[in-house]
């Protein structure tokens, strides 16, 4: 276990999940689809809980791991009220791009 | 503990009321409820010991905002009686919400562990996602709830992101653990990143500049009971919350140790000055009052956060400060609610000629305008003043003075709603006398008043 | 002591109670009544005033009385006091005397007014304040009265107030005294911080013992300026004299108490009442002298042409006071004292005549209309005919003696002012013989209607008349040349020896026959002019020339005018128009600032997700660099 | 018994009025005013009798903040002031009808409460808090009850009010600052002695200087003024005229001078000079001014510029004088408001063109309105005189121009109160019908006459009770 971590090195779990981080950040700043965003966010909870459980292998510890699992539901929970929107959304719009969320603003 | 315990508690009662089919007593059954843990929380007050190896820590700091929060939330639920009145089915569930927000809230500001900490803010947030979605049909308040959703989920990744790399840094969530590392001699930068990561996700919860553009949108889409919740309750958990983060976890004595403290601290004082120059001037040519109010909001973030500069001695301001302005905030949506009842938005020619139809109403409205404002024997002032003496002995003046100019402003938009009332003639009849609506009214201008009299009762709780 | 104050109130309050009385029963107790109290008010005072005065004379003591503090000030204390000596009782004896006269006069010459109550409460109001002005024991005291007699005048001038031209004179009379009035209170100031004090005594005491630095002297020299400035606005010099002319709107006995005999005199007693310090302030007395001559030559020469018999006699009144200043320019305050009493007497007669004249022609000023008033109204006639023979200076009238010492003064201290002040003299005789020809000789000249009413005025006018006429006639006795009366009982107010008595010598026999002669010159050229050749005034339209500037009074009034007025009306209308409104804009363009900015805040918050986490992710991007990569 | 007593019953009155319903509102605020009055006088005996009528009780711990009320000379004077003023301008209100007299007059006795309490509080912030809540009842009177066009006087009431606050927000922080000097304290005794650096002086000299010089109002921070003066209800004109800009100068003397001195010494000359400019800009503003409120507010712009040039020559004479003359134009100002305000009531007009000819009509309305002209003029014999002869000393001895130049009010004023007087009042017949002076009417203006006559021939009594406090004050000043 701690070899894997030693041969690769904590540094690159981090560059990783900062890059997927990212990506999760551009999505959501790129795509107009509210479910692709929804998507965007999950890639960026999930960078996050990559790399709490590299850091929990690192420091030979499991608190970060048992973090996942709250972080998870969290994000289903989360998801859930997200789509529910989205739903309600749909019925009234016709539309899940969030583009033509702009009625309020000023 | 046992408030936070007792708090849900409540909150499944409520849900199974609406189970055995019993409505009608669900609102007085929860204030009781609430006052009940009001009380025990104050005899918990005092004490300052952890639960659950310190899941949970309680302190002083802890049971005085809690405290808080209750007795918002009790203002809250009074309110919704006759806000919910057209929808009968739904008001366990948005009663039970808001408990659970509640919930949340005290959760926050007694966390002894990142993990609680996490969780509180996201009950927090998911519950607010609820509620401000929570008219089906009004595509207004959907596009609030989606606004506030995406946003705020991406704020809470940037949370995670940041504890993840505090976790990183120290090996531990607790809190304790945490600042005895973070005083030791070299930390990694993770740490301080981490920190900052998760600032600037609280600095969203606040709404503070730049991550206030949600707040404007989401107050105005949200039903007018909701605005109120977050312009008072959750704005006031938010603040508290990154305030206790930041002292608890030593974050500005660690950034000393690397020399960051004053970029940190010029942080603040940017942000702080940004966000009240940027809140009041917006306010400036709202006419919807729920946008106006949520930029005073935006303006009001930008004072509080000066607290944090003398983070060491100012609870006890903030405390104050946040008791002051949520009270005010509680009246004036008071009578929001009852202005804009059957009105299809919060324009403010509703409010033209309130000081005829309904003097009582009008005044409190005014004595809460003024009170934010900053204007004598309201506590609004005091709290002011005492910000501005923490921060002058801070030594930061010219902070003072861009804080006085901006209030100056602020009197212009506040003004422009006391004049709608009292120098334009009525456009409507307005009738019935809601009981409830004038009773929160009428206690939380009043109790705003007797901190305004009494400032030491709230401002020595913390010191 | 007791005693003293008593009878320094009474002085002064019954007139007060008069105007009282007059104030609030006027109304109702009818004209007569009214009028009554008001004369018995001054007359009371009158008699006062002779026990006073005999008492003065018997004991050659000044009484001093001391009411109360008035107004505290750290370093002089002054206190409502009265100074009963020679000087004051002196010039009680001809207010009070002449202002019961004319109070009498008074009361058949406005019977015909609705308002005489008022009238009479305004004439005893001006006593009372005359009284004060020249009983107070302090510059202060002499303050109230000072403007106290200025308010009279502005409310008598302005006694018949539907005529908003009266009322402008009023306004006009007011405030050139008000400017006046600043020099003095300047010269207060300035006395107030060299002495310590403004006591009429004590100063004397302090200027009489202090150690002259040059510092001293120099704050002397420009208190006494600024109180001379007071005195002009006061005693109509110029610059500030064109108020008096105007001033003659008011009613006739106004004209004839306030503006001939009592009130713009006070100028004159203040000086006289200041000699002390003035004798220290040698260059501000020839500034005196210069103005007094000055004064009265073109006062002169505006009367020769006048066609309003008020006027001339208006600006008769300013070339006399002209030469009294003559006189206290040279220190010969006992001279300019003397001359004060002698015009009194003939110029309130002259105006009481006059009066009289206008009353017989119901009101018709312009002497082009009169004429062969002599048959109709003989007492009239000898009394104003008497009063013009004494202000030519026809020897054993009255005014012989007193303008004779004054051209003497001014021969021994200064060829050209003597010049001038003889020439002014000889004008005098000419325009009082030109309105007296043109008033009473010849044939009348005015309407048929007028012409059958003419008669002469009733008892009430006509006693004062003589009785004046009188005084006119001799009141020359009290200061013979020789062995002056006068000069006596003023001497302990003097410092220095009271004038030096020209010893009768063959210079002044020829000064006093060259006098005489002008006088007579004058008569003279007025009978070939408006006797022989009864020559009348052209009406004003084809006046040319240098009698056109004349009659327009050298274009003074129109001067000040553009000079003074206009601009500051200007300068007030764009303060208003732009100034102010320039500032409250300035107030209101903050408010629109950030109104403006608002607005642009407005178009960024526009509503979409994408921009608003794209500013987010920006904002966090920003502050992580400054705080890590920033080192 | 102590001087919180007064505070107590106004603020009972204002409540009581407000409860007692629109018909008894005027009188019931009236009674109270008396009693207010009354009790005060009861005070004064008591204070010339040696016995002490200042409170102090603590207040807030952390700041040091305490409830004390300081009764010296000085402020008794001020509070006399306040306290005649008010029943005599309710009294002359009883003229017109108010809608909602209820809140009329409750708001009236609230002002008072709260100028009373500015000019007895003897700590910083008590203080502040006063001086900030004397300006929300003016605001409401000036809003709802005031006249003219509702927008002009929306924006006019606004202005006034934000300017004011904007001022005093800068006082609030020097009060801080100086309080953190203090160590915490803001006892008015505690702050007298604060050493501050010349540096520090200057700034806290300013910024109490904005905050006075908006409200008193010196040039040019007078903008708010003329068209509040129009704008508002004539009650709330008297109450800002008479008594409100007494506030700023008032403070002047008590709190600007005492704590920066050596700021104070070294730019008397300019603060001086701006007092006198404002004399002389009033006094040609007025000149031309075609409204009547509007020409008396600039006739007290010029006023009060003297007043303030007297405080600031720091010299017994200045500060004596310019109470004394403050005491003066507070009453002469009611009077010449109220004056306005009875011609408005029978020829509902204020425009100087549209009047004149009343005097033939009503004798007795126009010799009062003539006294007081005369007293806005300083004749001698009136109680003005008496400030305006005191403040022009002072100042002839700071340098004889100020004297002089100060003096144009004389002149100046003689000009245009005699102009407005004579188109007002004089002329031919008025066509309109012009009633004269009712009992009440008279009543209020033989009062106001009676104060001006009676202190202009004997002011010992006022000046003797001054004299002592300001004598303290210059002590402070002059303490290094």
């Amino acid at each position: 276990m701690d070899n894997i971590l030693n041969q690769i090195g904590i540094e690159n779990y981090i560059f990783l999940s900062v890059v997927l981080f990212c990506i999760g950040i551009f999505g959501v700043l790129y795509r107009r689809n509210a479910i692709i965003v929804f998507m965007s966010i999950e890639i960026m909870l999930n960078a996050v809980n990559l790399l709490f459980v590299a850091f929990s292998t690192y420091h030979q510890d499991a608190q970060g791991q048992v973090f996942v699992f709250f972080s998870m539901a969290v994000a289903a929970a989360e998801v859930a009220v997200g789509l529910a929107i989205l739903v309600s959304i749909f019925r009234n719009l016709g539309s899940i791009s969030i583009d033509n969320l702009k009625n309020l603003k000023g | 503990m046992n408030t936070l315990i007792a708090i849900t508690g409540l909150g499944i009662f409520c849900l199974l009321f609406e189970i055995l089919n019993f409505r009608k007593g669900i609102i007085p059954f929860t204030i009781l409820g609430l006052l009940g843990v009001l009380a025990l929380n104050f005899y918990e007050f005092g004490s300052t010991e952890s639960y659950y190896n310190n899941m949970i820590t309680v302190s002083k700091f802890s049971t005085s905002f809690s405290s808080l929060f209750i007795i918002l939330t009790i203002f809250l639920v009074a309110l919704s009686h006759n806000f919910y009145e057209n929808h009968p089915t739904k008001i366990s569930d948005f009663v039970a919400i808001k408990i659970f927000l509640l919930a949340g809230g005290v959760a926050m500001v007694s966390f002894g562990n990142l993990a609680m900490f996490f969780l509180g803010i996201e009950i927090l947030s998911i519950a607010l996602y609820v509620l401000a979605a929570s008219e089906r049909l009004n595509l207004k308040s959907n596009e609030a709830g989606m606004k506030y959703f995406l946003m705020g989920s991406f704020a809470s990744g940037i949370i995670l992101f940041g504890i993840c790399l505090i976790y990183g840094a120290m090996g531990s969530f607790d809190v304790v653990e945490i600042s005895e590392y973070s005083l030791s001699a070299e930390l990694p930068i993770w740490f301080p990143i981490g920190m900052v990561l998760v600032t600037i996700g609280m600095l969203f919860k606040i709404a503070a500049v730049p991550f206030h553009f949600w707040a404007p949108d989401v107050y105005e889409g949200s039903p007018a009971l909701t605005t109120a919740l977050m312009s008072t309750l959750a704005k006031v958990v938010a603040i508290a919350t990154l305030f206790k983060l930041i002292s608890s976890l030593n974050f500005i004595p660690s950034l000393e140790n690397q020399d960051h403290l004053n970029t940190f601290e010029n942080i603040i004082i940017f942000i702080s000055i940004a966000s009240m120059t940027v809140g009041n001037i917006m306010a400036l040519r709202q006419v919807n009052v729920k946008r106006m109010l949520a930029f005073s909001g935006i303006s009001h973030a930008g004072f509080m956060l000066m607290t944090f500069l003398t983070a060491a001695t100012s609870a006890g301001v903030l405390l104050y400060y946040t008791a002051a302005y949520a009270l005010a905030g509680i009246a004036a949506f008071s009578v929001i609610l009852y202005v804009c009842k059957n009105q299809n938005d919060e324009d403010i020619t509703n409010f033209h000629g309130l000081g005829k139809t309904n003097p009582l109403l009008a005044a409190i409205l005014t004595a809460s305008l003024l009170s934010m404002a900053g204007i004598p024997i309201f506590s609004g002032f005091f709290a002011k003043l005492f910000l501005f003496n923490q921060t002058i002995q801070a030594g930061h003046i010219t902070l003072v003075i861009v804080a006085v100019i901006n209030s100056i402003i602020s009197v212009g938009y506040y003004f422009k709603l006391i004049l709608a009332m009292y120098s334009k003639e009525p456009n409507q009849e307005r009738t019935g006398k809601p009981f409830l609506i004038y009773a929160v009214a009428i206690v939380s201008i009043t109790l705003n008043i007797a901190l305004g009299l009494f400032p030491s009762l709230v401002l020595d709780l913390l010191n | 002591m007791e005693m003293d104050t008593n009878l320094a109130l009474l002085l002064v309050l019954t007139p007060f109670l008069g105007f009282l009385i007059n104030v609030f029963f006027g109304k109702s107790l009818g004209k007569t009544v009214s009028g009554i109290i008001g004369t018995v008010a001054v007359v009371i005072s009158f008699i006062v005033t002779l026990v006073l005065f005999d008492q003065i004379t018997s004991t050659g003591k000044a009484i001093e009385v001391t009411l109360f503090d008035w107004i505290q000030i750290s370093n002089l204390k002054i206190n409502l006091g009265f100074l009963l000596d020679q000087l004051s009782v002196l010039w009680l004896l001809f207010v009070t005397g002449i202002g019961s006269l004319i109070h009498l006069y008074s009361i058949s010459y406005m019977h015909d007014d609705e308002n005489m109550h008022k009238f009479f409460s305004y004439l005893n109001l001006f006593v009372f304040f005359m009284i004060t002005l020249v009983i107070g024991s302090n510059l202060l005291v002499l303050f109230i009265g000072w403007e106290g007699v200025g308010l009279c005048s502005y409310l008598l001038i302005g006694f018949w107030h539907k005529n908003q031209d009266y009322n402008d004179a009023a306004k006009k009379a007011f405030i050139m005294n008000r400017i006046g009035d600043l020099g003095l209170l300047i010269g207060m100031f300035i006395l107030g911080y060299t002495f310590k004090t403004l006591d009429y005594t004590e100063l004397k005491q302090t200027i009489l013992t202090i150690h002259y630095e040059p510092q001293i002297a120099w704050n002397v020299s420009i208190a006494a300026l600024c109180l001379f400035i007071g005195a002009c606005g006061k005693s109509a010099q110029i610059p500030l004299y064109t108020w008096l002319p105007d001033a003659m709107a008011g009613p006739t006995p106004v004209s004839a108490l306030i503006h001939a005999a009592t009130m713009v005199t006070a100028g004159i007693f203040m000086i006289t009442r200041l000699n002390f310090v003035f004798d220290l302030a040698t260059d501000v007395q020839t500034v005196i002298a210069v103005i007094g001559a000055i004064t009265s030559l073109v006062a002169a020469t505006i009367g020769l042409v006048q066609t309003d018999i008020k006027k001339v006699l208006a600006y008769s009144t300013v070339s006399q006071l002209g030469l009294m200043f003559l006189a206290l320019g040279f220190g010969a305050y006992e001279v300019a004292v003397f001359h004060v009493i002698t015009h009194a007497f003939f110029k309130a007669c002259l105006f009481l005549g006059s009066g009289s004249v206008i009353h017989g022609l119901h009101g018709e000023q312009d002497m082009r209309k009169m004429g062969g008033l002599r048959k109709a109204m003989p007492i009239t006639f000898w009394t104003m005919l008497i009063s013009s023979l004494a202000i030519s200076g026809v020897p054993f009238f009255s005014g012989f003696f007193s303008k004779d010492e004054i051209l003497l003064t001014a021969f021994h201290h200064s060829i050209p002012l003597y010049v001038v002040g003889s020439v002014a003299s000889i004008m005098t005789a000419f325009y009082m013989f030109r309105l007296m020809f043109l008033t009473f000789f010849k044939e009348f000249r005015g309407t048929e209607e007028q012409k059958h009413h003419l008669h002469e005025s009733g008892s009430l006018i006509t006693i004062p008349l003589i009785i004046l006429a009188i005084l006119a006639a001799f009141g020359g006795l009290i200061s013979l040349p020789g062995h002056s009366w006068l000069n006596e009982y003023l001497a302990p107010l003097f410092t220095k020896v009271a004038g030096e008595e020209h010893h009768l010598g063959a210079t002044e026999y020829t000064l006093m026959g060259v006098a005489v002669l002008g006088g007579l010159l004058g008569i003279l050229i007025a009978y070939i002019k408006y006797f022989k050749q009864d020559n009348v005034p052209e009406s004003d339209e084809n006046i040319t020339g240098l009698s056109k500037v004349l009659y327009n009074k050298y274009y003074v009034d129109e001067i000040y005018d553009a000079v003074f007025v206009q601009p500051i009306n200007v300068l007030s209308k764009f303060f208003r128009d732009y100034i102010e409104t320039g500032l409250s804009a300035l107030v209101f363009g903050l408010g629109k600032v950030a109104n403006e900015i608002a607005f642009q805040g407005k178009r960024l918050q526009s509503g979409s997700i994408g921009l608003y986490l794209f500013v987010f992710v920006l904002g966090m991007c920003a502050i992580i660099s400054y705080i890590f990569l920033a080192q | 018994m102590n001087v919180s007593t007064i505070l107590i019953i106004l603020l009972i009155g204002a409540f009581a009025t407000y409860f007692s319903g629109d018909k008894l509102a005027s009188k019931v605020a009236l009674l109270f005013s008396l009693a207010a009055l009354g009790c005060s006088i009861v005070l004064l005996n008591n204070y010339n009798a040696g016995e002490n009528i200042s409170v102090i009780n603590a207040w807030i711990t952390q700041p040091k903040i305490s409830f004390a009320l300081n009764a010296d000379g000085l402020g008794l004077a001020m509070v006399l002031l306040t306290l005649a003023l008010t029943p005599i301008i309710i009294f002359s209100s009883f003229g017109n009808e108010y809608k909602n007299a209820k809140g009329f007059y409750g708001l009236i006795l609230f002002m008072a409460f709260a100028m009373t309490g500015t000019f007895l509080a003897a700590d910083g912030l008590l203080y502040y808090i006063f001086w900030e809540l004397a300006l929300i009842p003016i605001y409401f009177i000036a809003l709802i009850w005031g006249n003219g066009d509702a927008d002009e006087r929306r924006k006019a009431v606004v202005k006034f009010f934000i300017y004011t606050l904007a001022g005093s927000l800068f006082m609030l922080v020097a009060f801080i600052y100086l309080s953190q000097k203090a160590n915490g304290s803001f006892l008015i005794e505690d702050l007298y002695k604060v050493e501050l650096s010349a540096c520090e002086q200057f700034w806290i000299f300013l910024a109490f200087f904005l905050a006075y010089a908006i409200k008193i109002p010196i040039i040019p921070f007078h903008t708010w003024q003329a068209n509040v003066y129009q704008k508002a209800p004539t009650v709330g004109t008297m109450l800002l005229s008479g008594i409100m800009l007494k506030m700023g100068l008032y403070s002047v003397i008590r709190w600007q001078l005492p704590i920066a001195p050596l700021a104070a010494k070294e730019y008397m000359n300019i603060f001086i000079a701006l007092g006198i400019a404002g004399v002389i800009y009033g006094s040609i503003v007025a000149l031309r001014q075609k409204d009547l409120k509007k020409l008396l507010a600039y006739s007290s712009l010029a006023h009060v510029g003297l007043i303030a040039a007297g405080s600031y020559t720091l010299t017994l004479d200045g500060l004596r004088g310019a109470v004394l003359q403050m005491i003066a134009h507070g009453f002469v100002v009611v009077g010449l408001f109220f004056a306005a305000e009875v011609i408005f009531r029978r020829f509902e007009t204020r425009e100087i063109a549209e009047l004149g000819g009343i005097r033939t009509q009503s004798p007795k309305f126009t010799s009062m309105f003539l006294i007081l002209v005369l007293a806005s003029v300083a004749l001698p014999s009136t109680f003005n005189f008496v400030g305006e002869f005191t403040v022009l000393y002072s100042l002839s001895q700071i340098n004889i121009w100020f004297a002089v130049l100060g003096g144009t009010t004389i002149i100046l004023g003689a000009y245009y109160m005699l102009r407005m007087f004579q188109h007002v009042m004089l002329g031919q017949t008025n066509s309109k019908v012009f009633a004269d002076v009712t009992l009440s009417e008279g009543i209020s203006f033989a009062v106001i006459i009676a104060v001006l006559l009676f202190f202009g021939f004997y002011p010992k009594p006022i000046t003797d009770l001054i004299t002592p406090s300001l004598e303290t004050i210059l002590q402070v000043i002059n303490k290094n």
